[in-house]
Parts: structure tokens; C-alpha cells; sequence
């Protein structure tokens, strides 16, 4: 197991969000996790990244309890985060986001890390001294997720990616996820576009009102069915699953 | 869309303010006793509190809730009270006409210079009313034949209320305490009749997000010039009341104190909080006067405690005292995030 | 065309960011009465046509006309408040420190009170506008969805619950004309019904002119009675719905294969 | 029985502590000489400082604790003008003695005495003597004709340059050809002194802040006016520092001073012994000098009053003739001292009394 | 239009580079924490003190006053920054007008309480005049021209090109998306903070024996100035900085020869207010931050 998360609680200040959530992530694996608008899906993201106040219950990452931990140490455990809306440094160039994105590597070799992202990501190397506010949203996505994957983290936790992109764009950081993992990284995706999602990933898990409430493979989840479990967290064929 | 810290101070309520009347009360009515209880000197700086407690409204009006920090409330405190010295000199005319021409003209002066400031934004902003404050200094003290330069104008009478047989002059720190309650507590009623009137939206509005209230339809620069119009009457009022509380005026009323005390009273004591201004100034005077024990440790003293609070209580005092003030009246002050 | 059928008419409409020329000479006709979409892949000027119509941005060259009034000048809260023309954002604003209700009075005061002065006022009058602005915000706040999280400053809300507060903002003055930028992104799909329900509910009962910037196609298709689509600052189609999905040039720029 | 309480009301803090730490050390000498002489009538002098800041609402504040708490019935202050102005009409609401040591706004005393403020007294010379004097010295004596005005942009520097322009006419032929003001705490002077090199002044009348005269002096000295152009007026002209920042330049210096160290009288030469033992070899200034002669005067007053009640010494001290190191001084019907001023000329890099002026300012003559 | 002019423009240059100078560190802090420094002249009088202390305890000799002067006041903004400045990461702007106004009174009112509220005469430097016809020039004002340049080029080469500028750009553009990176913030706060106050206090000891007269208070002036310069130049725009400082103290020189002294400050002020009538954002704003 490579990730665990045990009856997590978790929020902004003093107000909780994550009620008790349980998830178990094994290596290699690309889970979605989807849910309605404010079910705590980011609040997730950002606990396991330590952006948020911390309340109770365990993160395990390969064993060791990793919970409230500050944003570097998770990114020196292997873990990188691509957030919701655009994050990236607008006023400088492609090269210069992803040399700020190796910050953390210390004394490492820049330029054989810029050029493996740069395979990873052609696109990027032909607009390479263009500054990043100036490429279109799907560009600018696709170098948020090329400065995470960047340090070589074992699992990419992604927010959001499709907003505001082009069918296309969607497409191009889609195939680009299913890439990363057959080159066998492990992916949290965070999605609304549900189908996209589940065409992509793996395994489906629903959060609702800060809780897990569903978790199984994606084939065993119609699009009527997540329908449902957004409304009532349950699902309308079985209700007696969960 | 760009995002400095300047113009959007982040501020936890979500409803337009409300007020705890009964916290009011409790407090009026402590002040009302207050001259039973107290020896002149602390009435003395109690009035102090409340000419800075003008000045201060204002700022909070433009600052706490449209959120543009404006330094020229020194020069409109510094105008209002040139405006009554002068008019007490040379026609004779009574305190509370000094005091209501003083307010107006301030307000007046405010069209023109907010004009071309309210073109610019954030620090630009800033720095044009700092600007104001040189100008004005520069003005005071080279238009001689009216401001008399540095010499400045003495003598300015004490207030004299009344008509006729009526009128008596206010000498006695008590008297001084009640007068400058009294225009202090209408102050704080018009400031928060303000912020709760629709236009009170519209400038929260603005502090949170300028382009997107502009989309909506409020027209922001009209607002941000009334707004800059009406803090500056606010301090045109304190400036009269100094005026003629100190009885001297000189180009010092420009000085960097001045403008500083007023913005360290309405970020100490809560910045777009209505009680804010009121607590910071009564609690800075507190302070500044209780520190003059040691004279030599004072400022000192003073600099460490603004640093305190700045980490002790990020959002100012008002928080602090709305919950004590909460707990005494048994009633509930702001929705706050308190689940 | 007349003025009478004409509600928005975007006439040569130019716009340069330095070297990149976001918009090249654009004609755009919406009716009264339509739901228009607008596609185009990232960074074709769409937004930046929407920033032009409503004085957000300067436009180089070219007039836009609102219901035959030419409108290119005016400053941006006339357009919303005169013109009765309001727009949303792609980058989801609210105002982060007000809660839900207090953003849609916000939304529809300007339109409720005859001018700036009478805002300042807090007679019996204005109170009673104030009421029936928050009556009219709880009835959004329950359509959109929003009532659990209604207490909360705007600011602490996720994502998607901004977005809905903005598409909710929109409709809250009855405006006669709304350009909504991209107002599905980040939605669920069950509240994608909803708000499409909105939308449609809005444009049949109330008569309101939609343009609408999406890149769900399969919703906007449905929803709309034509679709314009913008391709590096040119317009690049103008056609049904049925019609744009087949156009072989939209596919190769915006669909894909 | 218990200590008489005198106030001093300073700016101690901020950018005009400079001005107010003088004073305080000065009469502080003071108290510790009484003191040590078995105090005033049998008891200790206790002196109370207050924190002006050279703001008049904290000078008012300053002055309203010392009455209402510490009960001063005698208060020394202050040296910003503005706050005295503010503290006058509050001492004499409470009647205390107010007894102004530094001040020079002309108002002070036009409003005292006579003029309206029975308990406010001022025992410093007023500019009008010194403008007039420093103007007749340079212009008879150094033969200057050609005058540019560089002074501070405060009362006091703008009242000097008021009155020199007042008699100014008396001397055939001589003129101010440039007139500016520097504000206080600033530290540029090239580009007004470029301007008054080429106006071919021959004299600048500078009526400074102590601590500015050093930077003028050696910006001078940069520009090469070093014995071309000469300073007349007022500013600590003779201190050891100025001159060392640029003896060259300090040559040919004339000044009205109220005092200064090389006063030969033994009692202010003690005084500049004793400051020094006291404050790690500090060399006393001005303003030390007036406080601490201040308070001395205020001892000789209750010792002949018998009493240290406000009232009574405000009676003797309108009558009192007290000896200072710098000669006798007596009070007007205005509450001004007449007292002498020294007239120094810089020669050699050493201060050199010219002469002892002691005029009486004419009240009815003088427009306000 | 004659000698007077040029020479009046050379004044202003030299006057327009310390400005320059220690506004080059209140513009690096602004760029970071978008915070107002109210107390950046402060660090200006301390490394005046500082090298005056060196003087006349330690050592009569000024260069070594320079480096013992930059070094203690460099501890001191260790201190301060670590204690104050990098917890106003992420505080509302509030927090950073009051701890800096703070700062400032204390560091202030505190040298006063040290070494006394008297002025001190700073002695020393190399102050003989160098004489070119009739126009002359301390030797220190040439090295402090000099210095003003080595500093704003090493400032640039370091903001463009070095790991810790490419962080101070990205620090000042999204604070957020630095944690996502893994970029410490504080720590970048912390050495900007720290190399924008020794510039400040080299800027103090450089023009200590040009002022001559020091005194606790004699920062708040340039405080103002700084910050004239700092919206001048564009918040956070080194280049735009030196600019902007040399532009003011050209004008200044010009007001003070032309017009008159007094009028100094308010007409430079007034030129700069009609300027940000026209660039809103400074003269060098634009895209191109640093
Ligand atoms: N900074 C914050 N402070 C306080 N509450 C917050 C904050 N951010 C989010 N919340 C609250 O936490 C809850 C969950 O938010 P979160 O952003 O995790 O939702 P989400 O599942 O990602 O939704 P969406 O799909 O809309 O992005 C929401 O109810 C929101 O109001
Ligand atoms: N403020 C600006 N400064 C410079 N360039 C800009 C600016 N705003 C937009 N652009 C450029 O103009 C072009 C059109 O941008 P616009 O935002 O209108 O595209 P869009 O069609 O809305 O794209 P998307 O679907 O990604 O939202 C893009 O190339 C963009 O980089
Ligand atoms: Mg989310
Ligand atoms: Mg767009």
C-alpha cells in the first residue's frame, strides 16, 4: 500500500471539512475522485499536500505518518501537487518555471531534469523562452503538471486540469496523464468532467459532504448512477452497496 | 486580474456589519459617567481620543471598507482645522459654525484633489495622498498672508456654545469632554448609518473586487470620490475641534504624527470593523498617555506594543472587543465563522 | 437588419496585446431572444471579444452596437446599468468577503436604487428595495444549489460554488442581455442541468439574450439556437448547432479528431 | 518637607529629540548644583520630564498630566514654538508658571504679560534683537553688502529673516539678492549654494538648526566658497564640531548667540566643566546653556519669593534682576527677559566675543 | 540655459543616486511582501550609527568603519527578519503598515535611548574636494556614484540570473504556487529582506560624511523619498528604480536652483504626482517586474 488515508479530519482554521475520510491508493495506480461542487475533493488534495489545518486521523505514505507536514517535506517524501486554477509564474519564462520548479533539488542536475521533462512534453521545448502567461490555457496546464512531474514524485496529485480547455487541450493533458502513468506513476485526479475521468483512470472514488462514499473500479460506475450518488450518496440500482 | 495585498485586506465578514446597540449603551453611558469618576487629565486625553476618533472614522470609511489607504487625512484634519482657526480670527464666528464650515469645506477641498488621485490605484494611490500631505505643508507655510507661515495662528478662541444671555465658553475639561462626545457620538452614528445604507455594500464591494462591482453596474469612481469626499469631512471636523482644543494651528498639523496616529488607530483597532476606530483610539491615547510615566522608554515601549499586536491580533482589537463586549450584553455581535 | 430584432451588433472589432493580435476584425450579429454560443480553442479572443463589448478592455478599431446604440465608449458600469448588459468572468470572481445573499443584492441593487445618492439613504424606501433584493438572492441561492454554504464569505467557498454565485449574481438585476464566460467549468453535472435550466428558463420566460463561451460542446450545442465560432481572433463560422459540429474546418481547429 | 516639583516639558523622542536632550541634561545639572547646595528653602528640587515630541497635542497632553497628576506649579518648556503657544493658554487656566526657555516665535511674548498671559514667561532673546545686531555687525564692521538668505523653514528661521528685512533699509546699498528656506533634516545644499555662489553674494544669512550649520559648512567647503562667501546669523556658529567640519569655511563667521562655551564668566565656564563630568565629556550646547540658567533663575526667584507657590514666584520673577553668567537680566512688561546676547566672530578657527548686546524689544513699533 | 543648468544636473545626479540606492532595497522587500516599509530609513540611520559607533570605539578608520558598520547592521536585519519580517508572509497588509511603523519607532527611539538624543558629528570619509574649474565634488560623492552603479548592476545581474533572484521574481509574482513548488518563502523574504538593508546601510555610511550631523530621527525623512522613488520607478523594479532616483533628484535640483529651496520637496512631489497622472503604475511598470 502505498498511500493510506484512516478517518481523516481536516479543514481551514477552525472549520472542518473532512469528516472522517478512509482511502487507500496502491502503487501505480490512477484513481479519480469525484464528487459534487464543495464536497472537499480540493480541501483533499491540499491535506495531503499540507495546506490545511490538520484535525485528526492518520496520512500514511509507504508506512510512515506523513500527516501536517509542511508543503516541502511532502515534496521531499515524492509527492507533487498540480492545484485547481492556473498556478504557474506568468512573468517568466517557460525554462525559468521549471527551474523554479527544481528549487527543491539541491545541487541536482537542472538540465538533465528540464530535458527529461522536455521529452515528456514537446510542446513545451518549442516555447521554451516564452513567458508562461502567454501560452493558451492548455499549455500553461501542461506546464504545471511538467513542473510537478519535474522531481520525479511517485504519485501526482492533480486538481481540476480540464477547466476552461478546449475539447482538444482536454484531450492533449488526458492522453499526456494516461502517459505518466504507463510510465508507471501513481495519480490522484481530481475531476467534474466525470466521463473523461473515468475513461482515463482506474478506480473511481466518490467524496460527498466530506466523506468517502463510494470507492470501486471505474467499470463498475455508470454515468446515471454517479448522477445519483451526487444527489444522495447513494447509488439508485443498489442501495445496498457502500 | 492583479493581486495585491494593498487595495483587498482580507477581512472575515461576510455580512454587512452589524451593530450591538446594547454594547453601545453600555458604553455611552460609561462615558457619560465618566467626568464623576475622573480627574482632568484623563477627560483631557479621553477628548484627545475622540478628535483623533474623527479623523479615524474617515479613514476606516476609505480604507476599512472601500479599501483605498489614503494618508490625506492629515492634510483634511490639518485643513479643517486652518478653516476654523481662520474664521474664528478674523470674523468671529461661533464654534459650531467654525465646526459644520469647517466639515463642509474639507469635504469641498476633498472634489478637487480626489479628482485626479482616484485615477490611481494601490501604492500609486498611496503616494499621491502623501503627495497631498507635502503640498499642504508647502501651502501652510509659504502662503504667509493667510496662514501667517510658521508663526502659525494662536490664540484661537475656546468653543462657545449658545445664543445670547445663553452662550457660555468652554473652559473646563468636563465641558470639553462632554462637547467632543457629543460630535464624537453623532460622528460614529453617521459613520455607521454609512456603511449600513446600500452605498455600504457598494464600497465593500469595491474593497473586494473593483472591476467585478464596476461589471455589476456600480459606478466605483463615483463612489470612491464620495467616499474620499466624505472621510475628508469626517477629519474636517476633527480638525475643527482641535483647532479649538489647542487653540494654535501651525503647518505642524501636517506632520508625519499626525497622518501616522490616525492609520495606527484604525489598523490597531480594526480595520473595516465599525467599533475599530472608536476602540483603537481610546486605546492608543490609553497607551500613549499611560507610557508617560517613563518618558525616555516611552516610544520605544509604544513600537513594541503595535509589533505585539500585529501578532497577537492580526485583525486588531475590535474582534477582541466584540466578543468581551458579546459576552457582557448577553447578545450575540457578528455572524462571525464562529461553527 | 433592424434594431428591432438587433440586440448586440459587434462590428469590425479589433484588438492587439502587443505582437498578438487577439482580435482581427470581428463582425458579430446576436438577436433578441437567442441563445448564442461561442467556441473556439484557447486563446482564440473570446474573452477578449466579451472584454471589448463591455468596456473592460479598449478595443483598437471597430463599434459595438446595443440594441442600435453605439455603447464602444461607454465605461463599464453605465453598460451594465443603462444597457442592461451583464457578463461573467472566466477567472471566477465573487466578492470574497461578502456571504451569498449580500452578493446578489450586491448584483442587483445598482439596477434597484434610481441613483448613486439614494444608495446613501437608509429611509423605509430603501429598505424595502433592500427586502425584495434578498428575497429574489434566496430564491437563486435555492436554485443554484448553494443554501448550505450560504453563510459562508463568498471567498471560503470551492470553486465551483464561486461559479455558481457568479452565474447566479448574473441573473439577479433581470438584465436584458448576459455574456456568460465559460459557466459550466467546474460544475458538476448535476448542477449542470440545473443551471442550463437556468439559462433556458430565463431566455423563454423572461425574453433574456444569452451569449455563452463553453467548451462542454455537447451542452452547448443543445442549449443554443446558433453557435459562432472564433479561430485566432477571426471568426471562423456562424452557423446551427447541427451545422458547426459537421464543419470540417471547426473540427481540424477546435474539436478534434 | 517635600521636593518642589518643576516640569520640563521637551521633545525626547522621534526626529526632534535632538533639540530636547540638551534641555533635559541641562537643567538636570542644574537641580543636582540647588540640590547639592541644600535645595530652596529647605528643600530638594525634583524635576518631572514630559515628551513633547515638538507635536502640540502630545506637548498639551505632556503639560496637562504634569498639572493635573504631578502637580507642578512650575513647568520649563518647550522648545518647538507651537507647543508652547498650545501649553500657554493651559497654564494659564490652571495658573502655573510657565517659563519658556527656546522658543522664538515672537507670539509668546506678544501675547504675555500685558498682552493677555500673566503666567507665561520667556527668558531667551527674541530674533528681533539678534537680526538687527548680527545685520548692523556685518554690514558696518565686515562691509557686506550682498546678502543670499539660507535659513531653516520654521518660525524661528523665517521670523529672523522677517526682521533683518526690516532694517535692512537703514544700510545704503545693501540687498538680499536670493532668499531660500531648507526644511528641517535636510542634508543638500549644492544646488542652492551653486545658485547663491553665482548671485555673487558675498554673505549668507543663515539663521539654522544647530546641527545643519556642519553640513552647510562643508558643502561649502565642496564648492569651493570657502572665504568667498561668509555666514552671518545664528546656529551654533562657534561649537568645536561646526568649525572642525570645515575651519575654512568658518572663518569670518559672525553670530548672535544667546550664549556659548567661551563665555569667559567663571560660573558658565564651571557650567561647561561640570556638563562635561557629567555627561561623558558631551560638550554642553545652546540649549543646555538656557535651561539650565532657566532653572537657576527659577531657584533665585523662590529664593526671594520666599515661597515656591506659582503665584508668588510669578510675582518676583516679574520683578527679579538676576545675575547670569552672561549678565543681568531683568523681565519687560511682556514677560520677555532683557538679557544679553553675545556678538561672536570666527577667527582662526576660535570664537571670538565681539561684544554684548542687550536691547529691549519695542512692542509698539514692531507689526505683528 | 548655460553652465548653471548642467551644473544643477550633475547635483541632482548625485543626489538622485542615493536616493536610488536605498530605495533599491525598499523595492526588493516591496517586490516580496507587498508590504509598505515604513521603517526602511531607519536601517539607513543605523548603518550611519553603526559606522560612527565603529569610529569612535573600535577603529578611527572609516573604510573599515564601511565594513564593520554593514556587518553589525546586517545582524541586526537577521534578527528583525526572522523575528518580524518573514511572519508577515501571507498577513494582511494591515500587519506589515503597523510592524514596520512599529520597527520604526523602535529602532529609532531605541539609538536615542543608546547614544543619546543629541546630534553627533560623523567625522571622516574622504571629503576633500575635488575641484574641476569652479565646480567641485567631494571624493566621497564620486564613490558614492560609483557605488550606486556597482550596486544596481550586481542587482540586476543577481535578479536575472542567480537561483535566489529567479526566486525573489517568483516570490513577488503568486506566493501560493512557491509552496506548491517547494520554494521556502520565508527563507526568500528573510535574504531580501536582509540584502535590502545592508544596501540601505551602505547608503547611510556612504553619505555619513556628507551629512555630517546624525541623530536617531534622521531616517524618516528619507523614508518619504524612498518611497517617492520606489512608485516612481515601478514597485518592484530595480532598473525602474535607478531611473526614477536620478529623475527625482534632477527635478529637485532643478526646483531648488530655479524656484527656491522651500519649495524643494512639494514640487518634486508635484512632478511626480502629475507623472503617475500619466503611467499610473510608475514609469517603468509594464510587464517586465525586475
Ligand atoms: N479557504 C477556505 N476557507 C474556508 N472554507 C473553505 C475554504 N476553501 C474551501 N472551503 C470550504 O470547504 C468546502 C469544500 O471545498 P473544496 O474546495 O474542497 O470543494 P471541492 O470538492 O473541491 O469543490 P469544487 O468541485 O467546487 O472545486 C466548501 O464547502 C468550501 O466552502
Ligand atoms: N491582458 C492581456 N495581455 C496580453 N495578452 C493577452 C491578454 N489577454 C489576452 N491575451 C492574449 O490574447 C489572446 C486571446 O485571449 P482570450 O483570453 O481572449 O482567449 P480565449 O478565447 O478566451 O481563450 P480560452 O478559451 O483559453 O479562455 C491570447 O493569445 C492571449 O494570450
Ligand atoms: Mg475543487
Ligand atoms: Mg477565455
Amino acid at each position: 500500500m502505498e498511500l493510506e488515508i484512516d478517518n481523516l479530519y481536516a479543514g481551514y482554521g477552525h472549520l472542518d471539512i473532512l469528516h472522517g475520510v478512509d482511502l487507500k491508493i496502491r502503487h501505480g495506480e490512477f484513481v479519480t475522485l469525484l464528487g459534487p461542487n464543495g464536497a472537499g475533493k480540493s480541501t483533499l488534495l491540499k491535506s495531503l499536500f499540507g495546506m490545511t489545518t490538520h484535525k485528526g486521523g492518520a496520512i500514511r505514505w509507504k508506512g510512515k505518518d506523513i500527516a501536517g507536514l509542511k508543503p516541502q517535506a511532502m515534496l521531499g517524501h515524492g509527492i507533487a501537487y498540480v492545484p485547481q486554477g492556473r498556478c504557474n509564474f506568468q512573468l517568466m519564462t517557460i525554462d525559468e518555471n521549471l527551474e523554479m520548479a527544481a528549487y527543491t533539488i539541491k545541487d541536482g542536475d537542472l538540465k538533465g531534469e528540464r530535458d527529461y521533462v522536455y521529452d515528456l512534453f514537446p510542446i513545451l521545448q518549442k516555447r521554451r523562452n516564452e513567458l508562461a502567461g502567454n501560452m493558451s490555457g492548455g499549455e500553461q496546464q501542461l506546464l504545471e503538471m511538467a513542473m510537478a512531474v519535474l522531481r520525479r514524485p511517485e504519485i501526482l496529485l492533480v486538481d481540476e486540469p480540464s477547466v476552461g480547455l478546449s475539447p482538444q487541450a482536454i484531450t492533449l493533458v488526458f492522453n499526456e496523464l494516461k502517459r505518466l502513468h504507463k510510465g508507471g506513476r501513481t495519480i490522484l485526479l481530481v475531476e467534474q468532467n466525470t466521463r473523461k475521468a473515468m475513461e482515463a483512470a482506474e478506480r473511481a472514488v466518490v467524496l460527498r459532504l466530506g466523506k468517502v462514499i463510494w470507492d470501486s473500479p471505474c467499470s463498475e460506475l455508470s454515468n446515471a448512477d454517479l448522477g445519483e450518488l451526487f444527489m444522495t450518496g447513494r447509488r439508485a440500482t443498489d442501495t445496498a452497496t457502500a | 486580474m492583479s493581486t495585491t495585498t494593498l487595495d483587498t485586506p482580507r477581512l472575515p465578514a461576510a455580512r454587512l456589519a452589524t451593530v450591538n446597540w446594547s454594547a453601545c449603551a453600555l458604553g455611552l453611558a460609561a462615558l457619560l459617567a465618566a467626568p464623576l469618576f475622573l480627574g482632568d487629565y484623563y477627560l483631557h486625553a479621553m477628548v484627545l481620543a475622540m478628535i483623533f476618533l474623527l479623523p479615524a472614522l474617515g479613514l476606516n470609511l476609505i480604507l476599512g471598507y472601500t479599501g483605498m489607504l489614503s494618508l490625506a487625512q492629515g492634510v483634511f484634519f490639518g485643513f479643517g482645522a486652518y478653516v476654523s482657526a481662520l474664521m474664528s480670527i478674523h470674523f468671529g464666528t461661533s464654534f459650531i459654525v467654525n465646526l459644520v464650515v469647517a466639515g463642509l469645506a474639507a469635504g469641498l477641498i476633498a472634489l478637487p484633489l480626489g479628482i485626479p488621485a482616484l485615477r490611481l490605484r494601490d501604492t500609486s494611490f498611496v503616494m499621491c495622498t502623501l503627495g497631498l500631505v507635502v503640498i499642504a505643508q508647502m501651502v501652510s507655510k509659504n502662503w504667509v498672508d493667510l496662514t501667517r507661515g510658521d508663526m502659525g495662528l494662536s490664540g484661537v478662541p475656546r468653543p462657545r456654545i449658545g445664543f445670547g444671555d445663553w452662550a457660555f465658553t468652554v473652559v473646563q475639561a468636563p465641558e470639553y469632554f462632554y462637547l467632543a462626545l457629543v460630535i464624537a457620538a453623532l460622528a460614529v452614528l453617521g459613520f455607521v448609518a454609512l456603511i449600513r445604507s446600500p452605498a455600504g455594500r457598494c464600497m465593500v464591494a469595491i474593497r473586494d473586487n473593483e472591476r467585478l462591482a464596476e461589471s455589476l453596474g456600480v459606478p466605483t469612481w463615483t463612489y470612491k470620490l464620495l467616499v474620499f469626499m466624505l472621510s475628508a469631512v469626517f477629519a474636517g471636523l476633527g480638525g475643527s475641534l482641535y483647532a479649538h482644543f489647542s487653540t494654535v494651528v501651525s503647518p505642524l498639523v501636517f506632520q508625519a504624527y499626525y497622518s501616522n496616529t490616525i492609520l495606527i488607530i484604525v489598523l490597531g483597532g480594526g480595520v473595516g470593523k465599525i467599533p475599530g476606530a472608536v476602540i483603537g483610539s481610546f486605546v492608543f491615547v490609553a497607551v500613549s498617555e499611560a507610557l508617560r510615566i517613563t518618558p525616555e522608554l516611552r516610544m520605544v515601549i509604544y513600537g513594541i506594543v503595535l509589533l505585539g499586536l500585529v501578532f497577537v491580533f492580526p485583525q486588531g482589537l475590535a474582534p477582541l472587543f466584540e466578543r468581551f463586549a458579546a459576552r457582557i450584553a448577553g447578545i450575540g455581535s457578528d455572524k462571525e465563522v464562529a461553527k | 437588419m433592424t434594431a428591432d430584432t438587433s440586440m448586440l451588433r459587434i462590428e469590425g472589432l479589433r484588438k492587439n496585446y502587443g505582437a498578438v493580435a487577439a482580435l482581427q476584425g470581428v463582425d458579430i450579429e446576436v438577436r433578441r431572444g437567442e441563445v448564442m454560443g461561442l467556441i473556439g480553442p484557447n486563446g482564440s479572443g473570446k474573452s477578449t471579444l466579451f472584454d471589448c463589448c463591455t468596456g473592460l478592455q479598449k478595443s483598437d478599431a471597430g463599434r459595438v452596437l446595443l440594441k442600435g446604440v453605439d455603447i464602444t465608449d461607454w465605461p463599464m458600469n453605465r453598460i451594465a446599468r443603462e444597457g442592461r448588459f451583464l457578463r461573467s468572468f472566466q477567472k471566477t470572481v465573487v466578492f470574497p468577503t461578502l456571504d451569498c445573499e449580500e452578493n446578489l443584492v450586491l448584483a442587483g441593487q445598482m439596477s434597484s436604487f434610481p441613483n448613486v445618492l439614494s444608495t446613501f439613504w437608509i429611509g423605509p424606501s430603501a429598505k424595502r428595495r433592500v427586502i425584495a433584493l434578498r428575497k429574489r438572492a434566496k430564491e437563486l441561492i435555492e436554485i443554484t444549489g448553494l443554501s448550505r454554504v450560504a453563510h459562508l464569505p463568498a471567498g471560503n467557498m470551492s470553486g465551483g460554488q464561486q461559479k455558481l454565485l457568479q452565474f447566479a449574481s448574473m441573473l439577479m438585476p433581470e438584465p436584458e442581455l448576459i455574456l456568460l464566460d465559460e459557466p459550466l467549468a467546474g460544475i458538476n453535472p448535476i448542477l449542470i442541468e440545473k443551471v442550463i435550466q437556468s439559462i433556458e428558463h430565463a431566455n423563454r420566460e423572461l425574453g433574456v439574450t444569452f451569449v455563452v463561451i463553453e467548451h462542454n460542446t455537447d451542452v452547448l450545442m443543445n442549449l443554443s439556437h446558433r453557435v459562432v465560432v472564433l479561430h485566432q481572433g477571426a471568426k471562423l463560422a456562424d452557423d446551427t448547432p447541427e451545422a458547426v459540429v459537421k464543419n470540417p474546418e471547426v473540427i481540424e481547429a477546435y474539436l478534434g479528431g | 518637607g517635600d521636593p518642589i516639583k518643576i516640569g520640563i516639558i521637551s521633545p525626547m523622542s522621534g526626529p526632534n529629540a535632538r533639540y530636547g536632550a540638551f534641555a533635559n541634561k541641562g537643567a538636570a545639572l542644574a537641580a543636582s548644583e540647588i540640590n547639592a547646595a541644600g535645595g530652596l528653602l529647605g528643600r530638594k528640587v525634583q524635576l518631572v520630564s514630559g515628551d513633547s515630541q515638538c507635536v502640540p497635542s502630545e506637548g498639551v497632553a505632556a503639560t496637562q498630566r504634569m498639572i493635573s497628576l504631578e502637580k507642578t506649579p512650575i513647568i520649563i518648556g518647550d522648545i518647538c514654538s507651537s507647543v508652547t503657544l498650545a501649553m500657554q493658554p493651559l497654564a494659564e487656566e490652571s495658573k502655573v508658571l510657565l517659563v519658556n526657555a527656546a522658543s522664538s516665535n515672537p507670539d509668546i511674548t506678544y501675547k504675555a504679560g500685558v498682552g493677555g498671559f500673566k503666567w507665561t514667561f520667556r527668558n531667551y532673546p527674541t530674533d528681533e534683537v539678534r537680526a538687527a545686531t548680527v545685520l548692523e555687525y556685518s554690514v558696518k564692521n565686515k562691509g557686506f553688502k550682498k546678502f543670499a538668505v539660507l535659513s531653516v523653514d520654521s518660525d524661528y528661521g523665517r521670523g529672523a529673516i522677517k526682521f533683518t528685512k526690516r532694517y535692512l533699509p537703514k544700510y545704503e546699498g545693501a540687498e538680499i539678492l536670493s532668499e531660500d528656506y531648507y526644511k528641517d533634516s535636510e542634508t543638500d545644499f549644492r544646488t542652492v549654494l551653486s545658485k547663491i555662489r553665482r548671485s555673487g553674494a558675498q554673505a549668507i544669512i543663515l539663521y539654522g538648526q544647530a546641527d545643519t550649520t556642519p553640513i552647510i559648512a562643508r558643502q561649502m567647503l565642496e564648492l569651493g566658497l570657502a572665504g568667498k562667501i561668509a555666514l552671518v546669523g545664528n546656529g551654533e556658529f562657534n561649537t568645536k564640531d561646526t568649525i572642525a567640519a570645515a575651519p575654512k569655511v568658518m572663518n569670518g563667521a559672525v553670530e548672535a548667540a544667546a550664549w556659548l562655551p567661551e563665555v569667559p564668566a567663571p560660573r558658565s565656564l564651571k557650567f561647561v566643566e561640570d556638563y562635561k563630568k557629567a555627561n561623558g565629556g558631551e560638550m554642553p550646547n545652546n540649549h543646555a546653556y538656557t535651561h539650565y540658567d532657566t532653572l537657576q533663575l527659577i531657584a533665585q526667584a523662590i529664593r526671594n519669593a520666599k515661597s515656591a507657590k506659582g503665584e508668588d514666584v510669578r510675582n518676583t520673577l516679574a520683578g527679579i534682576k538676576y545675575e547670569s553668567p552672561m549678565g543681568s537680566v531683568t523681565f519687560d512688561d511682556h514677560n520677555q527677559a532683557v538679557l544679553p546676547m553675545a556678538l561672536v566672530e570666527i577667527v582662526d578657527a576660535k570664537p571670538v566675543i565681539k561684544g554684548m548686546i542687550t536691547t529691549k524689544v519695542d512692542y509698539g513699533t514692531s507689526a505683528k | 540655459m548655460d553652465s548653471f543648468i548642467l551644473e544643477q544636473i550633475v547635483n541632482g545626479i548625485i543626489t538622485g543616486s542615493m536616493y536610488a540606492l536605498v530605495a533599491a532595497g525598499m523595492t526588493m522587500i516591496f517586490g516580496v511582501l507587498r508590504a509598505i516599509n515604513f521603517a526602511h530609513g531607519e536601517y539607513y540611520m543605523l548603518g550611519t550609527f553603526a559606522a560612527w559607533w565603529v569610529m569612535s570605539h573600535l577603529t578611527s578608520e572609516y573604510s573599515l568603519a564601511i565594513i564593520g558598520g554593514v556587518a553589525i547592521v546586517s545582524v541586526i536585519a537577521v534578527v528583525i527578519g526572522r523575528a518580524v519580517m518573514q511572519r508577515l508572509v501571507g498577513q494582511p497588509f494591515q500587519a506589515g503598515v503597523l510592524a514596520t511603523l512599529g520597527l520604526s519607532l523602535i529602532l529609532q527611539n531605541v539609538v536615542i535611548l543608546a547614544f543619546g538624543g543629541g546630534y553627533k558629528v560623523f567625522s571622516g570619509g574622504w571629503i576633500e574636494p575635488i575641484e574641476l574649474g569652479d565646480f567641485g565634488m567631494s571624493q566621497q560623492r564620486v564613490i558614492l556614484v560609483g557605488v550606486t552603479v556597482v550596486v544596481f548592476v550586481a542587482l540586476e545581474w543577481m535578479v536575472r540570473s542567480t537561483r535566489l533572484g529567479r526566486s525573489i521574481r517568483a516570490v513577488s509574482q503568486n506566493i501560493e504556487c512557491c509552496q506548491v513548488n517547494g520554494i521556502d518563502v520565508e527563507q526568500v523574504v528573510r535574504k531580501t529582506f536582509l540584502i535590502g538593508v545592508a544596501i540601505a546601510a551602505l547608503s547611510g555610511i556612504l553619505t555619513g560624511p556628507i551629512n555630517v550631523s546624525i541623530y536617531g530621527g534622521m531616517g524618516e525623512s528619507i523614508t518619504l523619498k524612498t518611497f517617492a522613488v520606489i512608485v516612481m520607478g515601478g514597485m518592484g523594479n530595480v532598473r525602474g528604480t535607478l531611473i526614477a532616483g536620478l529623475l527625482l533628484g534632477v527635478v529637485e535640483s532643478l526646483v531648488a536652483g530655479y524656484i527656491g529651496l522651500q519649495y524643494r520637496d512639494s514640487v518634486g512631489f508635484i512632478a511626480l504626482l502629475l507623472m503617475l497622472m500619466l503611467r499610473p503604475h510608475g514609469l517603468f511598470s509594464s510587464k517586465a517586474r525586475f
